[in-house]
């Protein structure tokens, strides 16, 4: 199926994700910055759903904002802070953090413009959504086994580490 | 016109909107959706109050209308009309948008609950992960809730839930995954030949119904018990996912007053309503979308063949004249005092349209077999898809009620110890099992 | 309008990086600070699918998800660290974190 | 206002919190005030709970919401015009409230009851444990989560309720008792009436035991919750059920029998580990064995006078008298001061109400929010007697 209003539908969701992203590194209340993340990723994950990879999108919404999103808010709940929006938000160095981040959008943008003429022209491959899933899945149990496992290693040392951290006693 | 109607009904060259990228039609179908799962979600309040009364040697409504039936009507205006109440401690912002997510979540999983081959508004090639993961959103605006009130309670509710929702979550998940790995199991080994696929299951809704047909099993009762112990883990998962009886601790109302919405009140709170009733409604066809053959008829082994199918055909007009008979069975008891007169008029009128209904619903299909006329296949065709799929989500209704009616409430370190110690390894057994069971016959 | 191609996306996701890093630079508070980063990860993984989506091969996706379940590893063990250390110091300032003991 | 929340504080400052060796994430411990407009606490108790996450770290109990200063309103009221006030205590055992009193007037006054009067009196008083269970039973699954036993109950009480409104007019607050026996003689009927009740609620407990007893949810909500021993629970004066179920075989019906209880057969159930689950099963055996004195007692009834000869105005000589009883919720005693003229100098009512509410501290450390929903149900308390 061919997408429609492709341009619309970029610049509204590109729109919602950087807007999201904006109030997450501006907002006081650490709830809002949740929020507004939730907004980012819902719209990223559209993004995703545009460049015709669905099960990315839907593991960004199943993982990012129904797992991860949730776990925030759970910590965000369980250290009251209420005192911390009071007080101050931003660290004495943040001028020059500003300047490095403004030159490193320069440096990005910059070799954007000028790497520009590499993606002019090129013809879009033809990408199936309709086995999408299948093909990832496949891809997952044959070329990145390994990778894959010791994705799910990660996992396992996250969740322990995560449990003794957390837990009170052991 | 009716060309494009027909191509929409046609079964052999039917497709979703989605598939055939037609924004009108897709557009008409989400318009139906909603409208449907709203007037369900009404008809489900009435028939819950109705029930849980009759459980509870009690009548339930008996005032707004014949036996209550305009209750739903009754509530739904007096919500709208109430105050609206923000407390001036709430966080304005999220208190006001957390209905909203939960609103949302509830409603969008309808986008890919298939109702039949072609009756859904889209054939998502992540079907089941997009449902399983829009439905996990509804936590973030139960959480959010729970926070924005500023209050004690609501925030306790908020925790439970969260925790709940999502160590549910993961044995729900787990149990659909054995159901998808079954699509890819024809009992042929691993790389068996099939029509549908090289080996490779589907997450699709329409695929795993279609899987099944092909199977000529439904997954409940294949690989005897393994499908059968998956579908339990996912009902009972189910239930705590939308935060019913017996697992409605985070609304407990003896212990935490109304948990996450205790602040809400009028329209709000109407809509948290709505957005739960939504969501059982969603996970319900989940569950018979998996396990339960979706929109097949049942017995489609055994009662196979062409006067089976006729006689099956005719299930969704007897359904209706059925209930309009019980409604004439109401007229005929209802007191003959003329105080009673309008109600009597009226369960009449109900009777008669559920009646014509029915003789409508009948007639379809006993023309359709007479002319054998395509338009009139299709729409036979489409009827029964989506009366079969409606009525076994019904049973699932009205299984919600059943419980509500008869079970205490689970304490929370007992819910989250059944979730994690119970329901958890059970379905990483019989996920495990059915794999091996699945390569090996 | 023009068509949208794989430097649109790319533009995209370099703001998004961005804005992660002058969150993660300046903001005090620890879990907008995570957060930041999940931004920064969602602009890399919104990078491998457009150049996935261009070289019209599915690597960039697998890598995508691998990120994916790094960014949960992450977050779960960066919120049980911070929950370990508010217990202790009452507090979730990063530059109030800098004792390497409690 | 101020002056409340000021007294919140010290409530909470005064509490005597058991901390733990390292003081955990102090900010994360909640102060929640359950009720006292709360649909779990039987009325108007407030407690003030301090929680950890769920977890119960001490409990205040604030009461008073309902005081009506029964006690104080018998020292301006004659013998028999306090006897109405009784009611108003447990007004949900009524009738034992009034046996109490009037026994105790009796007493003082050394009168006996005629023995068709004693009878009568056992039949309702054990109608009124029986309906007074019905209700605790209701209410308590309701608290747990199930919401039909309610219904049930309510359907089955109402019988009850029927047979005291024949009697005397009164369904809830019956006033059935005279100081000296009873007013009313019983209406035609009223031995049938009782034995169709016995008939009809046998069928109708094993019905509330089919839903709860063995349901497996019902098992976990209520075994080892809420578990007191049976030496803090003399200790702390628990009376009734509550003492039983922690295995102690004390029941003032045996243990000092008043009325006529000495003249019928029964048991005193009794449970062991002193949790919810044991006090729910004993409660359900009293039901029972309520209905076997009830039918001994209707079989029995003798032909006679209903009132001792009790004098116009009731003036006991000086002197003081304790008399308690058997209530459906444990001990209920009056204690009852005469100065020789038509008022009481003083009387106090040893509420059973009261004295349980007290274990609730114990019961509910280091359990769950939602067991303290549940213990309070267990406890049985009615807050008109609590705070009189």
């Amino acid at each position: 199926m061919t997408p429609v209003a492709t341009p619309f539908f970029f610049y509204m969701l590109s729109g919602f994700a950087i807007l999201g992203g904006l109030l997450v590194i501006t907002r006081k209340n650490a709830v809002h910055s949740a929020l507004a993340l939730i907004v980012t990723l819902l719209a990223v994950a559209g993004l995703y759903l545009m460049l015709y990879a669905p099960f990315v999108a839907g593991v960004q919404i199943i993982v990012y904002a129904g797992g991860i999103m949730v776990l925030f808010l759970f910590v965000i709940m369980l250290v009251s802070l209420e005192r911390t929006v009071k007080e101050r938000q931003f660290n004495r160095i943040w001028p020059i953090g500003l300047l490095a981040s403004c030159a490193l959008l320069a440096l990005f943008l910059g070799v954007l413009a000028k790497g520009k003429t590499l993606f002019e022209g090129r013809p879009i491959p033809p990408l199936t959504e309709s086995n999408n899933t299948q093909q990832i899945g496949l891809m997952l149990y044959g070329n990145y086994m390994f990778a894959f496992e010791i994705a799910s290693l990660l996992l396992l040392v996250a969740i322990l580490g995560a449990v003794i951290m957390a837990k009170k006693r052991i | 016109m009716l060309e494009s109607l027909k191509s929409f009904l046609e079964p052999s060259v039917a497709r979703t909107p989605g598939e055939a990228n037609n924004q009108l039609w897709a557009l008409i179908y989400v318009l139906i959706i909603f409208a449907g799962v709203s007037v369900a979600v009404m008809a489900m309040n009435w028939l819950e109050r109705k029930a849980l009364a009759h459980f509870q040697v009690r009548l339930g409504p008996m005032r707004v209308g014949p036996h209550g039936l305009l209750q739903p009507i009754a509530d739904a205006v007096k919500l709208l009309i109430k105050e609206d109440i923000i407390p001036s401690e709430a966080d304005k912002f999220v208190f006001w948008i957390a209905p909203l997510i939960g609103l949302l979540a509830a409603f969008t999983v309808y986008t890919v609950v298939p109702f039949g081959p072609s009756q859904a508004v889209s054939d998502m090639n992540i079907g089941i992960l997009f449902m399983l993961g829009v439905s996990s959103l509804a936590v973030l605006g139960v959480v959010m809730a729970g926070w924005a009130s500023n209050s004690h309670y609501p925030l306790i509710g908020a925790l439970r839930s969260s925790a709940q929702m999502v160590s549910y979550e993961v044995a729900m998940g787990l149990a659909v995954v054995s159901a998808i790995l079954m699509t890819s199991l024809h009992g042929m080994g691993l790389y068996g030949v099939s029509k549908l696929s090289d080996g490779t299951g589907t997450l699709s809704m329409i695929g795993i119904v279609q899987a099944q047909q092909e199977q000529h099993v439904w997954f409940l009762f294949k690989f005897f018990p393994l499908g059968l112990i998956a579908f339990v883990i996912f009902a009972i998962a189910m239930i705590a996912e939308t935060n019913r009886a017996p697992f409605d601790l985070p609304e407990a109302e003896s212990e935490l007053t109304a948990g996450f919405h205790t602040e809400y009140s009028g329209l709000r709170w109407s809509l948290f309503m709505l957005a739960e009733y939504a969501a059982m409604i969603a996970v319900s066809s989940i569950a018979v979308t998996l396990w339960l053959g979706g929109w097949l008829r049942p017995f489609p082994n055994l009662l196979a063949g062409s006067a089976w199918d006729f006689i099956f055909a005719l299930f969704p007009g007897l359904t209706f004249l059925g209930l309009g008979a019980v409604a004439f069975l109401g007229t005929a008891r209802m007191p003959k005092h003329p105080y009673f007169k309008i109600q009597t008029i009226g369960l009449a009128g109900f009777g008669v349209v559920l009646a014509g209904i029915g003789i409508i619903l009948l007639a379809i299909p006993i023309a359709a077999k007479v002319s054998n006329h395509t338009l009139l296949n299709a729409a036979t065709t489409t009827l029964l898809n989506v009366y079969w799929f409606v009525a076994k989500v019904a049973v699932f209704m009205y299984l919600y009620i059943w419980y509500r009616a008869t079970w205490p409430r689970y304490r929370f370190d007992q819910l989250m110890r059944m979730g994690w110690k119970v329901m958890l390894p059970i379905s990483l057994g019989v996920l495990i099992v059915t794999a091996i069971v699945g390569v090996l016959l | 309008m023009t068509e949208i191609g794989t430097l649109h996306y790319l533009v995209v996701a370099a703001a998004l990086f961005v804005l992660g890093v002058i969150g993660v630079l300046t903001r005090r508070n620890v879990v907008i600070v995570l957060m930041s980063i999940e931004l920064i990860l969602n602009a890399v993984n919104l990078n491998l699918v457009a150049f996935s989506r261009m070289w019209g091969n599915l690597h960039g996706q697998v890598f995508s998800i691998f990120i994916v379940v790094d960014a949960a590893a992450e977050a779960a063990v960066g919120l049980g660290i911070l929950i370990a250390f508010f217990r202790n110091k009452e507090t979730i300032n990063v530059d109030e974190i800098d004792l390497l003991k409690w | 206002m101020n002056e409340a929340k000021n007294d919140l504080t010290n409530a909470v400052s005064n509490l005597d919190f058991e901390t733990p060796e390292r003081p955990y994430l102090d900010s994360n411990e909640l102060i929640i005030n359950m009720g006292p407009q709360h649909p779990a606490t039987h009325g108007v108790l407030r407690v003030i709970l301090k929680l950890d996450g769920e977890k119960v770290l001490g409990t205040e109990c604030v009461i008073g919401y309902l005081h009506r200063g029964v006690e104080k309103i018998a020292e301006n009221r004659t013998y028999t015009m306090f006897n109405p006030y009784v009611d108003r205590m447990d007004y949900v055992a009524a009738v034992s409230n009034g046996l109490g009193y009037c026994q105790a007037v009796e007493k003082l006054l050394a009168v006996e009851a005629p023995p068709r009067a004693n009878y009568i009196r056992v039949i309702l008083t054990e109608l009124n444990r029986i309906a007074s269970h019905q209700l605790w039973l209701g209410t308590h699954a309701l608290d747990i989560g199930a919401m039909t036993p309610l219904f049930y109950t309510f359907r089955d009480r109402e019988e009850i309720l029927k047979i005291f409104e024949k009697y005397c007019g009164a369904r809830l607050t019956t006033h059935a008792f005279r100081i000296g026996g009873l007013q009313y003689e019983t209406y035609a009927g009223f031995e049938k009436d009782v034995k169709n009740f016995v008939a009809f609620v046998r069928p109708k407990i094993d019905e509330y035991e089919e839903l709860l007893t063995g349901n497996r949810i019902w098992i976990e909500r209520t075994k080892n919750v809420g578990v007191i021993s049976a030496k803090d629970a003399i200790a702390l004066g628990v009376t009734g059920p509550v003492l039983r179920a922690s295995g102690v075989k004390w029941d003032l019906r045996k243990a000092q029998p008043y009325a006529n209880y000495s003249e019928f057969d029964f048991d005193i159930p009794t449970g062991e580990n002193g949790d919810t689950y044991d006090r729910y099963i004993v409660r359900m055996i009293e039901m029972r064995q309520s209905l076997r004195i009830i039918e001994q007692a209707v079989a029995g009834i003798p032909e006679g006078p209903i009132m001792a000869k009790v004098p116009k105005v009731i003036k006991p000589a000086v002197g003081e008298i304790y008399h308690s009883i058997e209530a459906p919720k444990g001990e209920l005693g009056y204690f009852i001061v005469s100065d020789g003229s038509t008022q009481p100098y003083r009387v106090r009512v040893r509420p059973p109400s009261f004295v349980n509410l007290q274990a609730l501290d114990i019961m509910v450390q280091g359990m769950l929010v939602a067991d303290v929903v549940a213990v309070i149900g267990t406890l049985d308390i009615v807050l008109g007697e609590v705070d009189r």
